[in-house]
């Protein structure tokens, strides 16, 4: 039984509120990511499970029991360390072992379980290395083996990956998915990068401020984000957001309308302030357009930079009004940019005039004051009262 | 006990320091500051009068106490500065005493540094080096007071004669009170300079080494690396060597009794110690010297803990 | 780390000579045999606690064994010079009660009285301590080279020429055998000048601490006259020794001493001298038994009390003037914290015996506090001293005790640190004994105001 | 060489115009200024790189500007440890190592010289003993047993050493690495103890140590501490103490949370993690309380002489085994000399060789060179 | 002036080689980073190129001059360590104004430049706290401000951006972007983020194990990569890589074969082991083909793990005589398994046959036993014998 439940943990370092109020359940055998910009107090609620940290308030259970006053070795933890923390004076192998060695575990045992945890971190051969003569990755990866050689039921992982190379990365994520797997063991895992989270979680948790936004499976917070924070926070590019105002029948921004009833939107009325969002990939160019079951009106756009990644393409837009943004300015934030991605072999260039559709079954609509999410789909929407979706309107 | 909240258990750490230092060292002062409240008594099988206040106090400080040196001559005149010296000053206890620990405490750390710069290399034979250099450290006291004493005998050292050849000294200065302070002051950086160079060097060798790489990368010059990261991360360990070696310069008497003698170079331990061994059995007198002594360092002290409190990784 | 001690042992404090002699291998002498021989209990065996040597060094073991009232030590061997102090202090068992009547008078009557009066209880003379030996100071020279210089020494050893011949000898000696040094003494500023070394010269020209040696051991109520023109005189003297002609020095004298006998104790002032390197030395009777053997000068070596400047029958107070000899020496205390008096008592009793003081005499050179004695004893059995029984039968003689009452160490500092600064030149001397006078009165006083 | 423009440096305009001083390697390229103000276009005059030398060689340079054609071999040198500085550092480190060597050795050749001369003939000794006499090192052991006094401040030093490193670890680790209310009152009344002199202790001590507890008789016959190890350990622990908590703690304080933090994780106590984490990464500076606080045990003064009866079979250090040298009228220098020298020697090395080896055992690799 | 230039750069620490005789020239104003996975030796390639390590063999060039003596401060380089390495002792300030304090620059210029390189770094506020009160990704951003602050001709980052978030990563990748070409500095640039090499580089250096693989734009090396080595490392999910024999007239695999005229492939014969690359996402469901210019013929498979990641899905083929494949393993190395992405509207579910089919104009083939690649993109070959290209078989 390794539930771990934080209840109502707030953490303040003198002036500074890190965490704030935070509350939320890991079921046993979860594997739960949390996400969130640097310092909105990730590390420091894994601290607090762990037990490094002592909460300024609420508490800690883990399994049935209250763990807030318990020291850190006995809560049955292991974490992988953001700034690693190798042990200098120790060999790899010492630090590896340091778990074990600890609990007196007989020298056979030590050594066939370090061998087998060097072995998934692909460290054979280095377990008599001191730290100070490995790179980087060899490091991180040696904290990776220092914690899953001991088997415990709660992991604690803040950014074990971070210095990884991608193809070690997704070796590492399988390994670590299995053991989670095999172990049973709950994960509360740290990482900033969106395809560990979407892949390797049961549920992501959203962190901003200090404060949780939103706990629930990645596809969840990817299609349905709670707020505007989330929203932009996950998916990599950002989704676009387009500030708008709610008209009679539609969704104003600058450049463009959006027809909707906004009286079937709830909580908001004609006149409201509403932010439209569409992610990237929602973004299509109209001769494209067929595949959709909903697409919005034509958009005139004007491409700016093109942004080849490899398996797709970054197309920045400046909508019609756009008179001179620079290609920098994040498309998140200015009014007048769209980001678009596309397949790499799409017929596109810089500067060339285009006509974008939305996916309305992809449009996000959010109370701009607020920050909640209000909407996601406009395709559900019309679906009541069909004669409002198909009129389309252009900006 | 891993329960115990952070103070309980810091509490809980200190205890078996403190048991110890209560016994051995707070219980014994406490019974000498006593001591120092009563009246001595030179016959008798009890050392002990009836209790008379701060008096020995009084008597040291005015120079109407039964010690054979002046702790502190100095009178009030009504002209700049004020202050007059009485005895010479190298005969003053308190005097001798502080310009004894300045000045010895200064030139150790000048060169404990200079030692532990050196220690900190990597070069062959380092560990001969710094045995060398430890060495004077690990000399009793009564040795170096005996190597400096003959050093000085006209007779049998030549130290005398080349000093005196130099216009340095005079041609016994053994009983000259300025240049056998002179020679104390050699004898003692010749030894406690090996106690900074310790101190420091470990300092030295805690320090991250990658900091380095990021200053040279940054542009530092070695005396800037020196001075913006050396110097700063060793300050602690800095600090704590010339708190202990400033406190250890003013107790100084073991030093001056095998070389020079206290006669010369009156201490303030030498008062104490005189007056507790001398013969005359006046340990309430002895008493408050100490104690007098105690507030002097602790003078000295609470200005280093204010003027150094907020160095970084200090420790108050 | 247990220390149970075997009934009969009695634990007496010795340096590493004494100890060095008390027991022996299989038959040959010792003392211990010595005082089973002088009738000690079979059972009493003599147990010695080595300590160190260094005078100073040993009042504070004494000091702090007897006011931690630790036991054993039972015996406490207590320098001549600081034996008062720890009687008035009720540290010693007194003798006079315990010792049998007749053990008592033939001490009395035998032992040398300036030695005597440093085991005495200064206010009701009751004998505390038993001393073991006494040492003088003795006028060391080279009979050789002051021959040579074309001066007659053979009188000198008991009837010691003037300072101003014994100056003259000593440069006239010095330079034609063109040596270092003339004469070497010890002027450093401590114990050792102020009981002994300017207490000689004072003494030999007639000066005194407190007026005559009536007053040496009642402090208080006595005169201070250390500045006394003659006291003054003879530290000029001593500065003519050091400088030549200078400032405060005395016309006549000739320069003779080494600047650096103002840093000199024993033994540095004897290293030249030993060495061949200087005309005369001032020093105790182990110089003599170092360098009057056959090996070092032989008998080129002349000993003699002090030279002196002016006649004891010129001297204004009560024996001083003339040639002089420090006294010094070691007693012996039984501790009154042992809980085996009765047996140390009877180590004492046989101490006294005059086998025993010739045993220790001829195994460690130490002068038995009965004098005679000396001149019973052949050079064979105890070495050059004896060659001069005569001579410390005269210094015995003209032996002057330092005034060692209980004031006598703060007393003794004072002395020592204004007499060296005066030697220096530093200060000058009339300057610094009336300091000095003032200082002593203060001290003196104490006694008065505190009554204790 | 060539030089190296700083034109990291983003005022100076010039940076890439200094060119025309490549041509010539190794003699006396300059290394543009670092300080921007001082910056000069021409470029062409010699400076001296090396900051680190005190011997105002700056200003020779700075004068020499012809020395450019004709260069004295010194100047040659100056010029060639320009282009290579290390060999300046290199050079300074050495003649630093040699006159810190020379001025702590030679009081002890010195020494060696006074044990080697024989007894009484102590005159004149400069650079070599008068006579050859090195039975001395054998007499010393003849005339007091001096190797048990060296045994026994030994077992003295190392218990006191023990004592104090392991109680000031506690201390040291409370004071360095928690916070509690009181700590700076706390560790202030601990600095109060190193205020007084010894002598301050002494009286109530003596006392103490030979008061008889009853509960002490099994253990030292009598029932007092006088005579016995403890009346030296714990007094010289309690006097070196305040030191080794202060070192300690800073040190202590010093090793990152996330160390400590992670052995916890692992399964440590606190307590743990300070003997497994904390001690050892701070090896340079527990080893050296340790040295500090063995050698000052080892020589001390006060205590040593007056807490035992100078017996070497009663406890007895070092101290008393040399002054049993010391005659009242007579000191045997030669053998003081002698003694001291083979007390103090094989002792340091000693200290020295463990020194290294705990600070290495204990952090090998702990810095990257 | 500062282009960098490394000639035959060989680094050993003891038996270990970490660096094998790499030579590159980076131009003046490039944007170059390198890649490659753990310990392969970049950050110690990086060191000498700052002077912190010297070559054990080689010679290192900054504009014109052999800087292989020269002191790190005369280099006139900034570096951003891969481990921090911040001062424990400054406060952020002092932190960033180091560099800038040592060259005693005033006091106005260096709180002008400092503010703004927090700007940058998104630090504002934060100019007070010690490095110890900060979390990670703050750590690391003062990391990067004290080296930009400097504005060197060369900057060095060593994984600068390990530790920010999706969002943050890509404000900083922009804003480095925006430095690098504003300050018109030379920039050596260490990630194992596929986006960030792809997105900022000029070019990029990939490394194995101390050597140099290719060092070229980015877009070649993800289309063109040199050799099996970069083409498995470069692109995210990993190149799918089918080993197969070349036979009379194309390629066969164990499960497939692609029809081919072997005679057109340089420096091989019929016979030969060849490997065939191809990327996921130019693996297609037979269903879109049509899409295609080039399409293979098609190939049986069974859908095993369906992967969401919100703007794509991995589905995880098993291909025909694949029997009991693990889902875990990775596609790139298990023979039987293709990796295929697809967008996720796609209608597609676990354990379900489908029919795939591999884009002809991007299939690569290597030569197994050299690893070299020997062409890429089978459509340029049959141009020029049109009659054996239209074949395709079934395996
Ligand atoms: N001081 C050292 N002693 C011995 N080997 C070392 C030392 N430093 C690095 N190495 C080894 O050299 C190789 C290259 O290290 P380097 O730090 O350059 O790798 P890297 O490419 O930066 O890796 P990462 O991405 O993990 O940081 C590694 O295998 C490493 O173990
Ligand atoms: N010891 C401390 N003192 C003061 N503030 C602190 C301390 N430790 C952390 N903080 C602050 O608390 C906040 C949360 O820190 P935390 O380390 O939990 O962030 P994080 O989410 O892990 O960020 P990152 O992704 O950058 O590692 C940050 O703003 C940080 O500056
Ligand atoms: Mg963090
Ligand atoms: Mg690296």
């Amino acid at each position: 039984m390794a539930r771990v439940r934080l209840e109502n943990i707030t953490k303040r370092y003198g002036e500074e509120t890190a965490v704030e109020d935070v509350s939320l359940e890991v079921e046993d055998g979860e594997f739960v990511t949390f996400v969130g910009p640097s310092g909105c107090g990730k590390s420091t609620t894994m601290e607090t499970v762990a037990g490094l940290t002592a909460p300024s308030e609420g508490r800690v259970y883990i399994g049935d029991d209250d763990v807030t006053d318990l020291a850190p070795k006995d809560r049955g933890v292991a974490m992988v360390f953001q700034n690693i923390a190798l042990f200098p004076h120790m060999d790899v192998y010492e630090n590896i072992s340091f778990g074990l060695r600890l609990r007196k575990y007989d020298d056979e045992e030590v050594r066939r379980r370090v061998e087998q945890a060097a072995d998934i971190v692909q460290l054979e051969g280095m377990l008599d290395r001191m730290p100070a003569e490995m790179s980087g990755g060899q490091q991180q990866r040696v904290g990776i083996a220092r914690a899953i050689v001991r088997n415990p039921d709660v992991f604690l992982m803040d950014e074990p990956l971070a210095n990884l190379d991608a193809k070690l990365r997704v070796h590492m994520r399988t390994e670590l998915q299995r053991l989670h797997r095999e172990l049973d063991a709950t994960v509360i895992y740290v990482t900033h990068d969106q395809a560990e989270a979407m892949t390797m979680s049961n549920r992501i948790a959203v962190l901003n401020d200090g404060k949780l936004q939103q706990i629930a499976p990645p596809l969840v917070c990817y299609n349905e984000p709670t707020n505007l924070f989330v929203a932009g926070f996950i998916g990599s590019p950002s989704m676009n957001f387009v500030e708008g105002e709610l008209v009679e029948n539609g969704l104003e921004t600058n450049n463009f309308a959006v027809d909707l009833d906004p009286t079937r939107i709830p909580d908001v009325t004609v006149g409201d302030a509403v932010t439209l969002g569409v992610r990237p990939e929602d973004v299509h160019l109209t001769r494209y357009a067929d595949s959709l079951a909903a697409p919005t009106a034509p958009i005139d756009a004007r491409t700016d930079v093109i942004e080849p990644m490899g398996d797709e393409v970054f197309v920045y837009l400046l909508l019609a009004e756009a008179a001179a943004g620079s290609m920098e300015q994040d498309p998140a934030t200015s009014p007048n940019q769209l980001l678009m991605s596309v397949t790499p072999d799409t017929d596109i260039e810089a500067n060339q005039d285009v006509d974008v559709v939305l996916d309305r079954s992809k449009i996000h609509l959010f109370d701009t004051a607020s920050g909640e999410a209000l909407v996601h789909g406009l395709t559900d929407l019309p679906d009541r009262e069909p004669g409002t979706t198909p009129t389309e309107a252009d900006s | 006990m891993e329960n115990l909240s952070e103070a309980a258990y810091a509490y809980l750490l200190l205890l078996p320091a403190f048991a110890l230092l209560t016994l051995i060292a707070f219980y014994p002062l406490i019974r000498t500051f006593v001591i120092s409240l009563r009246a001595n008594r030179t016959r008798g099988l009890d050392p002990l009068g009836a209790f008379v206040g701060i008096e020995n106090y009084v008597d040291i400080l005015t120079g109407n106490a039964r010690l054979a040196r002046q702790f502190l001559d100095v009178g009030l005149t009504s002209s700049f500065p004020f202050v007059e010296l009485g005895t010479p000053f190298f005969q003053q206890a308190l005097f001798v005493t502080l310009a004894f620990a300045v000045i010895s405490v200064v030139i150790e750390t000048v060169v404990g540094f200079g030692q532990a710069y050196v220690l900190d290399q990597d070069f062959r034979g380092r560990r001969w080096v710094r045995v060398a250099i430890i060495l004077p450290w690990a000399v009793p006291i009564v040795i170096q007071g005996m190597i400096f004493f003959l050093l000085f005998q006209p007779t049998v050292g030549f130290g005398s004669d080349l000093m005196q050849s130099l216009g340095i000294f005079s041609a016994t200065p053994l009983a000259n009170s300025r240049d056998a302070f002179i020679i104390i002051l050699v004898a003692d950086i010749w030894k406690s300079s090996a106690f900074m160079a310790l101190l420091i060097l470990a300092g030295l060798q805690s320090v991250d080494r990658s900091l380095y790489d990021v200053a040279r990368v940054a542009g530092a010059s070695p005396w800037q690396r020196f001075k913006l990261i050396t110097l700063p991360l060793v300050m602690p360990a800095l600090l704590v060597a010339m708190l202990f070696r400033t406190m250890d310069a003013m107790r100084v008497f073991g030093l001056i009794e095998s070389t020079a003698g206290c006669t010369t170079v009156p201490s303030l331990s030498c008062l104490v110690v005189e007056a507790m061994f001398g013969g005359t059995r006046i340990y309430a007198t002895a008493a408050a010297v100490a104690f007098a002594t105690a507030l002097v360092i602790g003078l000295i002290i609470g200005g280093y803990v204010l003027v150094f409190r907020d160095t970084e990784g200090g420790m108050y | 780390l247990g220390r149970g001690r075997s009934p009969g042992r009695v634990v007496m404090t010795a340096a590493q000579d004494v100890a060095g002699i008390m027991h022996s291998e299989g038959d040959d002498p010792s003392i211990q045999q010595a005082l089973w021989d002088a009738g000690l209990d079979e059972d009493i065996r003599v147990e010695i606690q080595t300590v160190v040597s260094d005078s100073a060094s040993r009042m504070q073991t004494t000091q702090s064994a007897l006011q931690a009232g630790r036991a054993p030590p039972d015996i406490h061997m207590m320098d001549s010079g600081w034996t008062v102090p720890f009687i008035l202090r009720e540290q010693t068992v007194n003798l006079t009660e315990r010792f049998s009547e007749d053990v008592l008078g033939s001490v009395n009557d035998n032992y040398l009285e300036a030695i005597l009066e440093t085991a005495r209880h200064p206010q009701n003379g009751d004998l505390h301590a038993l001393p073991l030996f006494p040492d003088l100071g003795f006028t060391l020279y080279r009979e050789d080279l002051i021959e040579d210089a074309g001066y007659d020494t053979s009188g000198w050893g008991t009837d010691p020429p003037r300072w101003e011949e014994f100056a003259n000898a000593v440069r006239d000696a010095r330079d034609g055998a063109d040596l270092n040094y003339g004469f070497t003494t010890q002027a450093a500023a401590y114990e050792g000048l102020s009981c002994c070394t300017f207490n000689e010269v004072m003494t030999s020209w007639g000066g005194a601490y407190y007026g005559g040696t009536d007053n040496l051991f009642t402090a208080g109520d006595r005169p201070v006259t250390v500045d006394d023109q003659r006291v003054i005189d003879s530290i000029r003297m001593m500065r003519s020794f050091i400088e030549g002609e200078e400032e405060n020095t005395l016309d006549g004298y000739p320069q003779i001493a080494p600047s650096a006998i103002v840093q000199w104790t024993e033994q540095q002032s004897l290293s030249p001298f030993s060495a061949g390197d200087a005309v005369s030395n001032r020093n105790w009777s182990y110089a003599i038994a170092e360098t009057g053997t056959e090996e070092a000068f032989g008998e080129n070596l002349g000993v003699m009390t002090r030279p002196y400047a002016v006649s004891r029958e010129e001297a204004e107070y009560a024996d001083v003037g003339g040639t002089a000899a420090a006294l010094g020496g070691w007693n012996l205390a039984v501790s009154p914290f042992s809980d085996r008096q009765e047996e140390a008592l009877q180590v004492l009793e046989a101490f006294a015996t005059e086998d025993v003081m010739l045993t220790v005499f001829e195994l460690g050179g130490f002068l038995p506090p009965n004098l005679d004695l000396v001149a019973e004893v052949s050079p064979d059995d105890v070495g050059p001293v004896a060659r001069y029984a005569d001579v410390v039968q005269a210094a015995s003689e003209n032996a002057i005790p330092r005034p060692a009452t209980d004031l006598w160490p703060e007393q003794s500092a004072l002395i020592y640190q204004e007499v060296n600064a005066a030697y220096r030149g530093a200060k000058a001397p009339a300057a610094a004994m009336s300091d000095l006078a003032n200082e002593l009165e203060q001290s003196e006083a104490e006694v008065q105001t505190n009554g204790n | 060489m060539t030089d190296p423009s700083d034109s990291t440096d983003p005022t100076d305009a010039t940076g890439t115009n200094r060119s025309g001083d490549i041509n010539d390697a190794g003699d006396g390229d300059d290394e543009s200024p670092r300080d921007p103000a001082l910056c000069r276009p021409d470029g062409g005059e010699p400076t001296d790189r090396s900051a680190g030398r005190p011997d105002g060689g700056t200003n020779v340079l700075k004068d020499g500007r012809e020395a450019e054609l004709d260069r004295s071999p010194l100047q040659q040198w100056v010029a060639d440890s320009i282009s290579h500085p290390e060999r300046v550092y290199r050079a300074m480190f050495y003649v630093a190592a040699i006159f810190f060597l020379f001025t702590t050795l030679f009081p002890f050749y010195w020494l060696l010289m006074v044990a080697l001369t024989p007894e009484g003939q102590l005159q004149d000794i400069v650079f070599t003993p008068n006579g050859f006499n090195p039975g001395a090192f054998i007499e010393v052991f003849q005339v007091v047993p001096f190797h048990v006094y060296m045994f026994n401040s030994f077992v003295i030093a190392l218990a006191s050493t023990i004592v104090v490193l392991v109680i000031a670890s506690l201390a040291g680790y409370a004071f360095g690495r928690l916070e509690f209310p009181g700590r700076t009152p706390l560790m202030l009344l601990v600095l109060i103890i190193s205020f007084f002199p010894p002598a301050a202790f002494f009286i109530p001590l003596n006392d103490l140590f030979n008061t008889s507890f009853f509960f002490l008789e099994p253990i030292t016959g009598d029932g007092t501490l006088y005579n016995t190890p403890f009346a030296l350990v714990t007094p010289l622990s309690a006097i070196f103490m305040p030191l080794a908590i202060f070192i300690l703690t800073t040190f202590y304080s010093q090793i990152p949370d996330g160390l400590e933090d992670a052995a916890r994780v692992e399964g440590t106590t606190r307590l743990g993690a300070l003997f497994r984490v904390i001690i050892p990464l701070s090896a340079p500076g527990v080893a050296t309380a340790g040295v500090l606080t063995f050698i000052a045990v080892y020589n001390e003064f006060f205590f040593s002489f007056l807490m035992t009866d100078g017996q070497p079979e009663n406890w007895a250090p070092i101290l008393d085994g040399i002054l049993a040298y010391q005659g009242q009228y007579q000191v045997l220098y030669n053998l003081m000399a002698a003694a001291s020298i083979l007390g103090v020697i094989p002792v340091a090395i000693l200290v020295v060789i463990a020194q290294e080896k705990i600070v290495s055992g204990l952090t090998a690799g702990a810095l990257k060179e």
